[in-house]
């Protein structure tokens, strides 16, 4: 056990599974000998060298592709996209060739793609999405996105792992703010959701950075008692989970950092409110990122992420419903 | 400038050459691709083909005499008019029909359609619709081929490895094609990409896709171009053993302009107006069947043989594919994502080559 | 008013708007000397010359791109997919540049985007998607799906004349199936629901293709009094027309021919679970494809695809609750 | 092979020529963009601009020269290293300010930040991250400028339009940038591409990005390409003014490849370890506006005089800037859809050379 950031955590699951397996290797730009934009590869070139550790082409689209046709040959490939946004630009090789392979030709792709996305600090429209759903409406892709350091070491490994192609949302947001116990070695965390908090009055369903804004907003909540769900895998999605909260807590909150409409919060409540209306005792209340893209300016940003006030208020709206 | 091949028949015996066995397959896999495709025609007017239908008539010889030149343990990602390379790779005309007819025999077992199939236990992924997307996949392969240690005849008791793709004319103008050719380029891998320049994209003649011909943009990305009859299978062969022999000594990728004309319509329903006559008359001269026919009465094949022995596989096949179920609907949500990884295997390699290495 | 089949009506709200405005012109892959992959342009290239019906190199993303160039400057370019499905190639252009630009700096796009989207005639898993709902989540987009020969011309010309990007989704498997009485020269559909049917006990919510499987499983069922809304529009979405439908009739059934998670029926489903819940008698029943590609051979396509039986039972079961 | 031209400066008087009042102006907007932008990490540093920052120190020359020679009928897709280009066309320091603070008044208003602007009232289009879809934009840009009848200069008085756009070496690995060469190239459209080849993509160095240099792509689109130095302001101009006579004159595109260095980091935080010292020396030695400033030194221009006048435009500009409130959190959704469409609008241009014309 160590103490560790989220980000050194995922540094950790990629170095120890690098260590573990000689067929993973990893892909992007600016990985190499500066380590990635955000350091998460720094010193990785030093122990494995170029051929592991790949300085790619600036070409999305030719990193997922040539990813897949590394792994149906025997490797497995570990792409970084510098941020999620430029995922737009490998779009369709992940669609169309990783997604549906598998269940078109029976060959598996066993790729991970791992993806630095969220707001909150000002990176405006290009630099501050959270694209998941986009990938949640494309068979055959598996969507993981962690909120603690424990669960960052052990989905990564739990994706690379996986015999297809997942898709591993880092939040940026989360890299050097949240700290916590990490198991040393390799272990994989299960693609299923987690109670991030017991509580049986109201539930908050989030996953990501949100799952913080959740569990802070409903710390103190006039005494109620607020079960926070941390979603953490979105393909597969635990929907036993999610229904059994609905049916403990019969009130439920979503909360999404993603654009609102059609965003992994919609498939969640529209789940509930096939499956578990029965016992529901209020309205399916979400909390997102109202439809626009990120701004920039601080003020304007602040204003459409969702935040712990948001939180609160929809949760305090919700009790006394 | 590109250099220029007219692709005269290697010597027999040489490393790299045909024997006469060798220039009889070759033949044989053109008439079984052509065979099969108008068969298949037939059972599309029938209507026991559903979708639509794309063949490759008139350019059999650009995937047969490529894919004849790859090793069993090379890798393939094989294009809508290369029904050849299939074959060569060991798929049955009969689980051919049985992929057009939507059997559970077929290739996918009913999950795709005419030709967007591949069997990764001959060592090939099948193609999606998205040209040229597989451009990238193969060039991924040689990726790892490289990383594996296995690309160079140095390597594992000679048998470096080597990726093929196939690709028309008309994908050239997207973004992957430059980004599998740059990544190749600057990668130098084990790679031969084989441009079927088939003188349209759909209805689209060349000069509404390129100024200059593509060929051209391959010693931009630093590696060979060459143009090469693409209507004659050895003249094929020959410029792909070279190219193959390149890259698994570690001199990097080869565009191959195969020039050739898509004597049929763009699939089933398209009736070519846009198509002048004389350049359909201009190249039915050229047929590369009857080339390599030509060939072989001259070296005192019995050519006619060659037709029968394909005739009844083809008859065969159909038979056995016609017995084939159609696909269990209860099956319809199974196996989207896999439980266990698997991995290209390798295929069938009838080149006689193959047969003489240590 | 002439009678003419959905095909003929997007062709007749081309013909009739490029004639109305010179600033419109046409970019696609065979649009031009071929007409087009379903003749929707046929006889476009004699009326207008090469240069306003334009055939383009194979390059979604050069499709989008120069349009959204074209654009600002003055022009109203009508972009030709020639499959829905190749909208992936062009993805990055559409959801970066195209809607986000008027939000980012104040310049509008006034671009269409037509895609001939969905199945049910064996088009296998590229030929057949219906991915509206990665637009629904990338703010800046406008998305309509017609499902009547007179929307099909009116949503069309409203696309054009509209000042942002619009995804036109026009449903192959409705060209030539569907005919209708349709007004002559040029009128515009406001992107708005629209009541198919008018019905009391249910109603069934879909858009395109599957406001025909909703009205033929409806239309006599078992005396019941079944509504059909037909969305027309998805961004805008009709959310007063919903909630209207949900007060009226109380159960609602969502048909999509999409992939069922995160497709358009969930973000219809959410928006009634929050904002009509207090209306609902039963669960939100939603009736999709399941999330796998669509295949070919025509029994697993029938298999997955909503046909008018799973839609019935879905009614029959839902008006029984 | 690519021409390689050393530019030098043209004749005065001669069309497309400089004269002193051009020539000084080139420095002047090269001192202000570097000018701005150290200002501006001052600002940064102290907390006032939010997120990151990037900067084109060492660069200025090549958005400065080119943009100097371009039209205000013109349109301009400018990219992040590419202040000057902006200064050009009008956008005050100001506003400039205004945008990196995420002020009410900067270009975007807040929206946006850093260099992701562009003001269509002078005739530009702002870039979005993704590198380098603007070269699409742009050739879109030409392509309706050709079908408007606006491309060439017999169209309407003399006064052709053409655009242009900037893209890094680094971009060039991405498929649209092919998509859009080759689109340009098929429609031989009014453009100029820039391509500004300073010696990284970020970390990433040339070898990694291209086994060859990009501008001998040019050929196999079928225009011409030429290397230009482009730490030379005056080579720039006179380079981007001859592909833009030949654009406006139907004579097609033109790449130009402007070798310059990068000389700050990528962005604020990036501390350039993988840059080796002697070769940031070797560049310091051919700073773009130094070498300016001695050839109007030799002219007898007061150059510090230019100096004392950009510095007090720069801290009018601060000033201003600093004036300006955050935007108003109540407008953060506003304006997703317009109501109405807008069109790129002309710009300023300085040259002398607009002001002659008929
Ligand atoms: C990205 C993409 N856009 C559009 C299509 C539709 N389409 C199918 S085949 C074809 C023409 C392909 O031309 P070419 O590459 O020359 O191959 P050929 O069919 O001539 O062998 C087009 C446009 C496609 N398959 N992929
Ligand atoms: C499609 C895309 N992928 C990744 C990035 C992240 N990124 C920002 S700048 C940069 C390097 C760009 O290099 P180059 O094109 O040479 O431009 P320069 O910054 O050197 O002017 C990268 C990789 C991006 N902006 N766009
Ligand atoms: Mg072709
Ligand atoms: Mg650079």
């Amino acid at each position: 056990m160590s103490v560790m950031t989220y980000l050194q955590a995922i540094s950790d699951g990629l170095r120890q599974e690098m260590r573990a397996d000689e067929r993973v290797f990893l892909m992007g730009e600016d990985i190499g000998v500066f380590g990635g934009a955000f350091k998460v590869t720094d010193g990785f070139i030093e122990e494995f060298g170029s051929g592991r550790v790949m300085d790619t082409p600036l070409a999305e689209s030719g990193i997922i592709g040539t990813a897949v046709g590394a792994s149906v040959v025997g490797m497995r490939p570990v792409c970084e996209m510098q941020f999620a946004d430029f995922i737009s630009c490998g779009f369709d090789q992940l669609v169309n060739v990783a997604g549906k392979t598998r269940y078109r030709m029976g060959l598996a792709v066993p790729i991970t793609v791992r993806l630095p996305s969220g707001g909150g600090f000002s990176g405006g429209p290009f630099h501050s999405q959270n694209p998941e759903a986009w990938f949640m409406h494309a068979p055959g892709l598996k969507v993981v996105a962690p909120s603690t350091a424990e669960d960052a070491k052990g989905l990564l490994i739990g994706a690379i792992r996986d015999p297809n192609p997942v898709l591993y949302f880092e939040h940026k947001h989360l890299y050097r703010r949240i700290k916590g116990e990490v198991a040393d070695g390799t272990f994989t965390t299960p693609f299923t959701a987690r109670v991030a908090r017991e509580g049986e009055d109201l539930c908050v369903m989030a996953y990501g950075a949100m799952v913080h804004t959740a569990l802070e907003a409903t710390e103190d909540l006039d005494g109620a008692s607020v079960r926070v769900l941390d979603l953490r895998s979105l393909v597969p999605l635990d929907e036993a989970a999610i229904l059994d909260s609905v049916q403990r807590c019969s009130k439920v909150v979503i909360v999404d950092e993603a654009n609102a409409t059609c965003a992994a919060g919609a498939q969640v409540a529209a789940l509930i409110a096939e499956k578990g209306f029965e016992d529901l005792d209020g309205p399916v209340v979400r909390v997102a990122t109202p439809d626009v893209p990120i701004p920039f300016s601080p003020p304007l940003e602040q204003a459409v992420l969702p935040s712990v006030d948001r939180v609160r208020e929809a949760c305090r709206e919700l009790l006394e419903y | 400038m590109a250099t220029q091949t007219s692709g005269p028949a290697l010597e027999e015996g040489a490393t790299g050459g045909l024997t006469l066995d060798d220039r009889v397959a070759l033949l044989k896999y053109m008439l079984l691709m052509r065979g099969i495709e108008q068969r298949a025609m037939t059972l599309y007017r029938q209507g026991k083909v559903p979708g639509s239908f794309y063949d490759g008539f008139g350019q059999e010889a650009v995937s047969v005499g490529a894919a004849f030149a790859m090793a069993p343990e090379d890798r393939l990602c094989i294009l809508h008019r290369d029904l050849g390379a299939h074959l060569i790779r060991g798929v049955t005309p009969a689980r051919i029909f049985g992929q057009y007819m939507g059997r559970a025999g077929g290739v996918t077992g009913g999950r795709d359609g005419n030709v967007h199939f591949g069997d990764w236990r001959v060592g090939c992924v099948g193609m999606v619709s998205m040209l040229p997307d597989m451009m990238l996949v193969a060039t991924g392969m040689a990726m790892a081929f490289k990383l594996q240690g296995r690309a160079h005849a140095e390597g594992r008791g000679g048998s470096g490895r080597c990726a093929i793709t196939w690709f028309g004319d008309g994908s050239t103008s997207r973004g992957d094609f430059h980004e599998a050719m740059n990544w190749a380029g600057v990668q130098k891998l084990p790679i031969v990409f084989v441009l079927e320049n088939n003188q349209y994209a759909y209805s689209t003649p060349l000069h509404a896709q390129f100024a200059v011909d593509p060929v051209e943009r391959a010693a931009a990305y630093g590696f060979p171009g060459l143009t090469v009859d693409g209507n004659d299978a050895e003249a094929m062969f020959a410029a792909t053993w070279e190219a193959r022999e390149r890259a698994v000594a570690g001199g990097g990728p080869t565009l191959i302009e195969a020039v050739t004309m898509r004597m049929h319509g763009h699939a089933a329903h398209d009736d070519m107006k846009y198509v002048p006559k004389s350049q359909l008359e201009e190249w039915r001269a050229k047929d590369p069947i009857e080339r390599q026919e030509a060939r072989l009465r001259e070296l005192g094949v019995d050519v006619e043989a060659v037709h029968e022995e394909v005739k009844r596989e083809i008859e065969a096949g159909v038979q056995e594919a016609l017995q084939m179920p159609m696909p269990d609907p209860a099956t319809a949500t199974d196996g989207l994502f896999a439980e266990h990884a698997n991995e290209l295997q390798d295929g069938q390699a009838p080149y006689s080559g193959w047969r003489s290495r240590p």
